[in-house]
């Protein structure tokens, strides 16, 4: 168990220490001059101003030693500041954090919420008349395209109900109705295909699990079915789901990026869109390896939770 | 409750002698800053922060006389001293204001009293007034500072600022201080960050939204026949153009160029990429009454596929031609574009479209990698300004690579002349040159709308986008 | 007669399972998918043949029109057909999303067969790569791709093919362990087959149906990634049309000439459902030895 | 159900089945069995593998998989009960109470993320309404019972942490935890070592006697059946083939293929010897020819056999079902 | 004569995941004749697989010789082991997962003919096929058409393909029901006598291993605790454990031919070892009804038996010469 949990987090450490090369690299080897495109096209510009800019902000320095210089301080806790408005790259992304988790979480709880119901539901429908028509509305679930889903629904309540107060963001805390009436639509939209995925995903799980001896096992020794449903197949069936659930962080944040753009939310992935745009690298660069560190992490913490609830793995 | 407005982008900072953005340029011009002098709605220069001036004879001497009672959204009175550091401020290579070319001609600055400044010139420089209008005067407290008005301004106009939630809204309150008798009726004002057109068109029609300011014709038209919401509109000073990179074969050959112009028809161009909402349009906006020729002048502005060919065997190039088009990634001109690659078609033209992104487009635009370029540029209401550095040989954005001696001294000369009826004929001149030979077609000049409630009252748009007139607007309940 | 003869040749070879490969549990979803998938394969290779007009003939007289006799499902902006513009978006997209997929496999098998076959370091090593790409939600690598190599059909296939290589790694690795220790490996190689033997005449056609049934869960989801980068304005650019282009296209122009945004949007959604459903259908029927891994 | 102790009823069968069909949509995989056995009894059922045993096991305790196999014919009598009239709930009183099964697969037929404990007394709950300090001092008793250590921190162990034989000691506990009446053991050791083996049908044999339960010992394997049985079936291909006391079935099988079957055991043949065999494979389920399924194999075959179904052949309380009896 | 084949002192560890080691083989030492049938019987677990795959050099020995031909197998290099492979071939237990399912049965007979490059493969695959008495028909089949006993078949012809001198044959028929069993042995059996193969004969069923064997190694958690001729063991067997084996195989009444060595029924106590607990001393001792006080201290080493009427056979327990071994209290 200590061993397994070592292995993890000196994989841990490597791939997050990959990442940030990957992060770097990546946003260094983007065309385009954060100075020139922070002067913008109308501006007059002379190669000295340029070359000033660059300075100020360490760009004349060799790709590497920039690297070195931006990982020594990321680990002293210093992502520098934000090209564009001076401020200090960890206050802005602080403002874009609470949005953007606000929404996945609620969209992945959501999702959890009604996925198992339903996963349950499309195991008990197995071979019966209308398991067709569940199927296929779980494979439309996972297939309409959110930000699609996110304009139609908007189309519609703005014609249904028109004064219903559901765009743009206001934070839990100056007024929580706001939000969350706000964060319901873009929530949903996005935890459609996660709520398909993971019923889909139970189903078969839950199917699996009934397949097996230990089932049967249970059924000899008398146990009703609901008690067979609930105590052995779920909870051997939810070991999977939790596991994917991590995976499904992924998928959140690949949404969330889409979806806070049409719904105008003030979240990451409208700063890490905004910041590319504007080769904003110091924010950037904090922004992703946020991004993907959370995501390993969670993904940590989804296995280690996984050798908690899954008895064979501790050994 | 404050005026509810929805924008697109967030502005890139906020600080008035840095930022070039309409994103950041809509919200602080005239709301938040002032400069010495004003427009109006009408393009008229009017009396701003100073109250009047004068010229002496030589025109190279400004006096100009400061209003009094102004104080900064701080607290701080403004002086003369405020006036020279924003100049000052400007200049400064360290600042790296886009503006600085605009006081190009000044040589140097004499404060004789708290409520007087003297801009000394080394020679007449027409365009002066004008450039004035846009250069916004901060308290002197921040002339070395490049940081702090990014983030929080501070001026003189008749709404202060509140709070920047970063991509979610700016919210402005009304300066009880503001020198002007007619203070703001509004509370204040908060510009929502709103990037998806759909929903900041659900957000007006709903009322989550007061005000959509400066929105193109497509969306324009969706709100026609909506009810409870009212549009207001002007032709504006941004233009759209194709340019073209004269050091290129073939299209160092004016002919080229010029058949280019006869391929293109500007009224589809209105009708397709601006959803009708627009005007074809010369090198200078129609809006600019007192400069800009009427279309007839120009006979390339008559499209005719005939003539383009002829005189491309005039110029005995081989067709088809086969060039690329960087286009600028807005939705506007990937719209021109295609359908200038569609009637340049027509003459064997062969367009490639390049649609990079906007940091690459820039870069591209910047270092004259292109042979033709659409873009969307904001426009001035002085030709000078726009012309000099753009069309005059080595101008700073010169990406054509154009060069044209007679036109190189019409500019010369335009730029020292003061008379206004000499300066008329002067661009007039220019004008000619650049129409249909020049490195670039113009195309168009769009028409700009504002959207807002029938109950807001009191505003009126603006061809340079600055929603100054927020300060006499009002909302009935 | 003695007792039995083993010399006396066999009768007739005798299943011993009822056959079991390959049979389809739920016929009807299943042809429904094959059924669509093989219409919307012949619209996009036949477009340009059967589409009634020309995608990029604008006709601007007739801009934003809904949908009439003349043109099916209406028409844009400029004035071009809507319904030959998605079937010839429908060809753009399912190229990408081919390509994209198809260099992803690859790629990707390769990595993962050989961190299969191989073991220890080269596993490690690979796997580990494989974990940093997929550190980046898929998103958020294919616009990073994208900025590097600017907007665009081919960066948008290069972005989906790095971002969906770590999947086919990953995903193949498992089953490949699977294989590599079976007994048929085993013996191969007990005979002295070489290690590329083994990998591309054993392991490989034996993981032929979970790649099957990947290749069509992912094309369905490239499909859905395309949509959303060009939703963006960051995938396929104009003229040629793809049908996320359009739909992000349509949307400026939603209560003008709603029909734009919502046939293509269905038309994704079309495509993304058949093939996700096709998917579905195989891994049903899936190897049962496979699938217990 | 009522369960008395009538003499009458005491004389009854525990089980009966009687002309027993099991069939899937395209095949009839059981066909025709008939099986009694009596109150304290141990029967064998035998067979090569895929002729049926485990279905029809499966059939007793009405646990045939779900829209895939079906009791096509016949029925099933237990204590007087037909099975087939019960629904659900009421079959659930009696499995894992009254009649109880053991598995094939100790490895897999427990679930492998519940404790030992619980497993063994969710039995318990259930049909004995026990909870608490009652339930776990009952479980520990099970468990040793079964020979299984009985601490505490026993009975939170995981399937994982023991061995094959401990495993299969843990589902013998949870089958005997209600003292069933039948105990149901389908191969309960081929999964197991011979060592192992010996123990577990130790173990059965003691707890039988302990009990004086009924069980139906399936296995393919001659020798557990000769060892532990008093009477056995003999299955081939879904049908009776033979049935009878376990020393005459092993003594003077009827059926050739019982004779054949014994033949081949390399025990019963000189080291070195060429063991007889018996050539080609049970025919499967749907495939099966008309007259004796043995026919296609049998080295005494006559005409007759592929086309008539075969006759009894009785010798007292020994039967077998052959056109061409061994002697 | 020398040997076909000797294995000196293998030994075989696997790291396991907590960073410990199974010790699957601990020197395991025997020798092969050309011609021989080796038995190796033992209880699951106890390496029986692993002896045949690193005899095979499927797996790398940690250490110890497999002398074949002269040569060490267990450091030959690559070439050289290709060559070996054709001298020595595997069947497995498994007649479902040892065959690829997706190629023809004469895709599997002919491969080791292409690996070998042999020329004149569809009259060799024919010649195989009909030697493990199959039709030739069953060449263009897949292997799911056939049943188990006739999949073995194909696997014993596929692993005659390169003409070996020896087989291991790992648990090649348990898998298979008795009555098609019996079909395999008689193959076996043939082949040796036929082609005057080598078999080693891995099974953890005695009599199978009894019925083939000339020689018979009895292995216990990685050590080989009895070995000797076939008929040394089943008369007169003298490792507790073997003993125990012996005793606890099911017997038919009356079918028996010969009054078995031993009797009584030895019904073990206790677990299998495992890697998580190894004993000290003798393996065997937690679950030997003959222990005594000294088994759990010192480990036997495999010895000639003092006055054995089978010279041949060795046998690891202290007290295999006590004849009171025999009679278990
Ligand atoms: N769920 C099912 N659906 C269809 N056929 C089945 C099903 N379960 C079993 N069968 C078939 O029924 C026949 C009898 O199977 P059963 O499991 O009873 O055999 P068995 O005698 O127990 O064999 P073994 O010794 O291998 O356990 C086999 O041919 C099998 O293929
Ligand atoms: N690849 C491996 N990695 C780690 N341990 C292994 C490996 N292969 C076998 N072992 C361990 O080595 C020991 C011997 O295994 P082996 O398969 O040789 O036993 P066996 O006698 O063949 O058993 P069975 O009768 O079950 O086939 C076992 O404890 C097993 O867990
Ligand atoms: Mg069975
Ligand atoms: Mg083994």
């Amino acid at each position: 168990m200590l061993k397994r949990l070592r292995d993890r987090l000196i994989d841990l450490a490597i791939v997050i220490f990959g990442v940030s090369i990957l992060v770097f690299g990546f946003i260094r080897m983007i065309p385009g001059d954060a100075v020139a495109i922070m002067l913008g096209a109308n501006a007059e510009v002379t190669p000295e101003r340029i070359a000033a800019i660059r300075t100020r902000l360490g760009l004349d320095l060799p790709i590497h030693e920039q690297y070195f210089v931006w990982v020594s301080n990321v680990l002293r806790g210093d992502f520098g500041v934000s090209i564009w408005t001076g401020r200090p790259v960890i206050e802005e992304i602080g403002h874009h954090v609470w949005p953007t988790l606000q929404l996945t979480l609620l969209a992945l709880l959501t999702a959890i919420v009604l996925a198992i119901p339903l996963g349950i539901l499309m195991a008990n429908i197995r071979g019966r008349r209308g398991e067709a028509f569940v199927q296929a509305g779980s494979v439309i679930g996972l297939t309409v395209p959110p930000f699609w889903l996110g304009i139609i629904m908007i189309l519609v309540l703005s014609t249904v109900a028109p004064s219903l107060q559901m765009l743009g963001y206001v934070p839990f805390t100056t007024d929580p109705i706001g939000n969350i009436q706000r964060l319901i639509l873009p929530a949903f939209a996005l935890s459609l295909p996660i709520m398909a995925n993971l019923a889909r995903l139970l189903r078969s799980t839950l199917l699996e699990a009934m397949q097996q001896d230990y089932i049967r096992t249970a059924r000899a020794k008398g146990v009703p079915a609901r008690r067979i449903l609930y105590r052995h197949a779920l909870r051997n069936a939810i070991i999977p789901f939790v596991t994917s659930v991590g995976i499904m962080a992924g998928y959140l944040l690949s949404g969330a990026i889409v979806i806070e753009q049409v719904f105008a939310i003030p979240g990451l992935g409208r700063l890490i869109l905004g910041a590319i745009a504007e080769r904003n690298y110091p924010l950037l660069q904090a922004a992703i390896l946020l991004v993907t560190c959370s995501f390993v992490l969670i993904n940590f913490l989804v296995d280690i939770v996984y050798t908690l609830i899954d008895p064979r793995i501790t050994e | 409750a404050p005026l509810q407005v929805a924008v697109e982008q967030s502005p890139s900072g906020l600080d008035p002698h840095i930022v070039t953005a309409f994103s950041s340029f809509q919200i602080i011009d005239g709301t938040i800053y002032e400069g010495l002098t004003a427009l109006d709605n009408d393009l008229n220069i009017v009396p701003g922060l100073a109250s009047e001036w004068q010229i002496s004879d030589d025109k190279t001497t400004y006096t100009f006389t400061l209003r009094e009672g102004v104080t900064f959204h701080g607290g701080d009175a403004m002086t003369s001293a405020d006036v020279v550091a924003s100049l000052n401020r400007v200049l400064a290579e360290n600042t790296g204001s886009p503006l600085a070319s605009r006081l190009a001609a000044v040589d140097s600055i004499e404060t004789p009293d708290d409520s007087t400044v003297v801009l000394n010139l080394s020679a007449p420089s027409a365009p002066l007034l004008s450039s004035l209008t846009s250069i916004a005067i901060v308290p002197a407290k921040y002339e070395d500072d490049t940081d702090s008005l990014q983030r929080a301004p501070d001026g003189t106009g008749p709404f202060k600022f509140v709070s920047w939630q970063p991509d979610v809204a700016i919210t402005l309150e009304a300066n009880a201080d503001y020198w002007d008798e007619e203070r703001p009726a509004l509370e204040g004002v908060v510009f929502n960050i709103v990037p998806e057109a759909a929903t900041r068109q659900v957000g007006l029609n709903s009322g989550q939204y007061q005000m959509l300011p400066n929105i193109d014709g497509v969306m324009a038209q969706q709100f026609q026949g909506a009810g409870g919401v009212q549009l207001e509109e002007t032709l504006e000073l941004a233009y759209s153009l194709i340019g073209i990179n004269v050091s290129r074969p073939p299209f160092d050959n004016a002919k080229v160029r010029e058949a280019i112009n006869y391929a293109i028809n500007r009224d589809d161009i209105v009708a397709a990429a601006l959803f009708g909402a627009g005007v074809p349009g010369g090198p200078l906006s129609p809006a600019l009454t007192n400069y800009a020729l009427p279309l007839e002048e120009f006979g390339c502005f008559t499209p005719s596929a005939d003539k383009a060919r002829a005189l491309l065997e005039e110029a005995g190039i081989e067709t088809p031609i086969e060039a690329t088009l960087l286009v600028l990634p807005r939705d506007s001109t990937k719209g021109i574009a295609q359908v200038v690659q569609q009637q340049l078609a027509a003459i064997g033209i062969d367009l490639e479209l390049d649609i990079p992104e906007i940091g690459q487009f820039v870069q591209n635009w910047r270092n004259s990698e292109f042979d033709m370029f659409v873009s969307l540029n904001s426009g001035t209401i002085e030709p000078d300004d726009y012309f000099y550095r753009t069309f005059r040989t080595g101008g700073s954005t010169n990406v054509f690579k154009y060069s044209n001696e007679t036109l190189d001294a019409l500019l010369d000369a335009g730029r020292e002349e003061t008379d206004t009826a000499k300066r008329q004929e002067i661009y007039a001149d220019a004008q000619r040159e650049l129409a249909c030979q020049g490195p670039a077609a113009f195309l168009t000049y769009g028409q700009l709308y504002t959207a807002m409630r029938d109950n807001v009252d009191g505003y009126s748009i603006s061809p340079t986008r600055s929603m100054r007139s927020l300060g006499g607007t009002s909302v009935t309940e | 007669m003695s007792g039995g003869t083993i010399e006396r040749p066999a009768e007739q070879p005798v299943p011993t399972h009822p056959a079991r490969r390959f049979t389809l549990p739920e016929p009807s979803l299943y042809n429904l998918s094959l059924g669509m998938i093989i219409l919307i394969t012949i619209v996009a290779v036949a477009a340009p043949w059967i589409a009634p007009y020309d995608p990029l003939e604008q006709d601007i007289i007739q801009r934003l029109k809904g949908p009439s006799a003349a043109h099916w499902l209406g028409t844009d902006q400029l004035g071009r057909d809507l319904l030959s513009r998605i079937m010839h978006g429908l060809r753009a997209s399912l190229a990408i999303s081919a390509g994209a997929v198809g260099v992803a496999l690859v790629f990707g098998s390769i990595l993962g067969l050989l961190a299969a076959y191989y073991r220890g370091w080269t596993e490690r090593i690979i796997m580990r790569l494989m974990d940093v790409l997929f550190a980046f939600p898929v998103m958020l690598l294919a616009i990073g791709v994208i900025a590097l190599l600017g907007p665009g059909s081919f960066p948008t296939a290069a972005a989906i093919a790095i971002v969906y290589t770590p999947i086919f790694a990953r995903l193949l690795r498992a089953p490949a362990l699977v294989v590599a220790s079976s007994d048929y490996v085993l013996s191969a190689r007990s005979i002295g087959a070489s290690d590329l033997r083994i990998i591309v005449f054993h392991i490989l056609p034996n993981l032929a149906s979970v790649i099957l049934v990947q290749v069509s869960l992912l094309l369905s989801s490239a499909i859905l990634v395309e949509a959303s980068l060009s939703f963006l304005g960051l995938g396929t650019q104009p003229p040629v049309p793809s049908l996320g282009m359009m739909l992000s296209e349509g949307r400026n122009f939603l209560f003008l000439a709603p029909w734009a945004a919502i046939f293509s949007g269905l038309a994704i959604l079309i495509v993304a459902f058949a093939l996700n459903l096709f998917g579905d259908a195989l891994r049903d029927n899936l190897d049962p030895r496979l699938r217990q891994s | 159900m009522q369960h008395s102790s009538n003499a009458d009823v005491q004389d009854q069968p525990l089980l009966a089945i009687e002309d027993l069909h099991l069939s899937t949509r395209s095949a009839v995989l059981v066909e025709g069995i008939s099986l009694t056995v009596n109150r304290g009894e141990m029967v064998g059922l035998l067979g090569e593998s895929g002729c049926g045993k485990t279905i029809t096991a499966l059939s007793v305790l009405g646990l045939l998989p779900k829209h895939a196999v079906k009791v096509s014919r016949g029925r099933i009598l237990f204590e007087q009960t037909n099975m087939a009239d019960l629904d659900e709930t009421e079959l659930n009183r009696i499995r894992g109470n009254r009649m109880a099964m053991i598995f094939q697969e100790p490895m897999t037929s427990l679930n492998p993320i519940m404790t030992i404990g619980a497993q063994i007394g969710e039995a318990l709950e259930i049909h004995r309404k026990m909870a608490g300090r009652e339930r776990k001092a009952e479980v520990k008793r099970l468990l040793g019972l079964v020979g299984l250590p009985s601490e505490d921190a026993q009975l939170q162990r995981y399937p994982f942490q023991l061995s094959g034989g401990q495993r299969q000691r843990v589902m013998i506990a949870i089958a005997l935890a209600c003292e069933p009446a039948l105990l149901i053991a389908d191969e309960p050791t081929t999964a197991l070592d011979v060592t192992i083996q010996a123990q577990i049908l130790d173990l059965i044999a003691e707890m039988r006697k302990r009990f004086g339960m009924a069980c139906v010992m399936v296995t393919h394997d001659l020798g557990v059946i000769a060892e532990t049985c008093d009477r056995a079936v003999v299955m081939y291909a879904g049908r009776i083939a033979e049935e009878g006391p376990v020393d005459d079935l092993f003594g003077n099988p009827i059926h050739r293929y019982t004779e054949a079957l014994i033949g081949t055991i390399p025990a019963a043949n000189p080291p070195g010897s060429r063991l007889p065999a018996i050539p080609g494979a049970v025919p499967p389920p749907g495939e099966r020819p008309k007259g004796c399924a043995f026919a296609g194999r049998c080295n005494f075959a006559i005409d007759v056999c592929a086309t008539e179904t075969p006759p009894e052949v009785r010798r007292g309380a020994h039967a077998g079902y052959c056109w061409n009896p061994a002697s | 004569m020398s040997p076909l084949l000797s294995v000196r002192d293998l030994v075989k560890h696997y790291p396991t995941g907590s960073g410990g080691r199974v010790l699957a083989l601990d020197g395991i030492s025997f020798d092969l004749d050309a011609g021989e049938i080796l038995g190796i019987v033992g209880e699951s677990g106890c390496g029986k697989s692993t002896l045949g795959r690193t005899i095979m050099r499927l797996d790398d020995p940690t250490s110890g010789e497999i002398i074949y031909g002269g040569r060490d197998i267990a450091t030959i290099g690559k070439r050289d082991l290709k060559q070996a492979r054709r001298d020595i071939q595997m069947v497995f237990q498994d007649p479902f997962g040892s065959l690829n399912p997706r190629h023809t049965v004469g895709t599997i007979v002919g491969e080791p003919l292409i690996v070998h490059g042999i020329a004149n493969r569809r009259e060799r695959i024919a010649e195989l096929l009909d030697l493990v008495g199959l039709p030739k028909s069953a060449m263009e089949r897949l292997p799911h058409q056939f049943s188990g006993g006739q999949r073995q078949r194909i696997a014993i012809a596929r692993a005659l393909a390169i003409s070996p001198k020896i087989i291991v044959a790992d648990e090649a028929v348990s898998a298979l029901d008795v009555s098609i069993q019996s079909q395999i042995i008689n193959l076996l059996a043939k082949l040796r006598a036929e082609l005057g193969l080598s078999i080693i004969f891995i099974s953890h069923d005695l009599s199978v291993v009894r019925h083939v064997s000339d020689r018979i190694g009895v292995m216990y958690f990685g050590k080989l605790v009895e070995y000797g001729p076939s008929q040394s063991i089943f008369e007169a067997p003298r490792h507790p454990y073997t003993r125990a084996l012996l005793s606890a195989v099911p017997r038919i009444p009356g079918r028996e031919l010969a009054q078995s060595a031993v009797p009584e029924r030895i019904v073990l106590t206790g677990d299998v070892p495992n890697i998580a607990h190894r004993p000290e001393g003798c393996l065997f001792h937690p679950r030997c009804y003959w222990k005594q006080p000294d088994c759990d201290r010192t480990s036997p080493e495999l010895r000639v038996l003092e006055g054995d009427d089978f010279p041949a056979r060795t046998c690891a327990c202290h007290f295999a010469d006590d004849p009171a071994v025999t009679t278990p209290n």
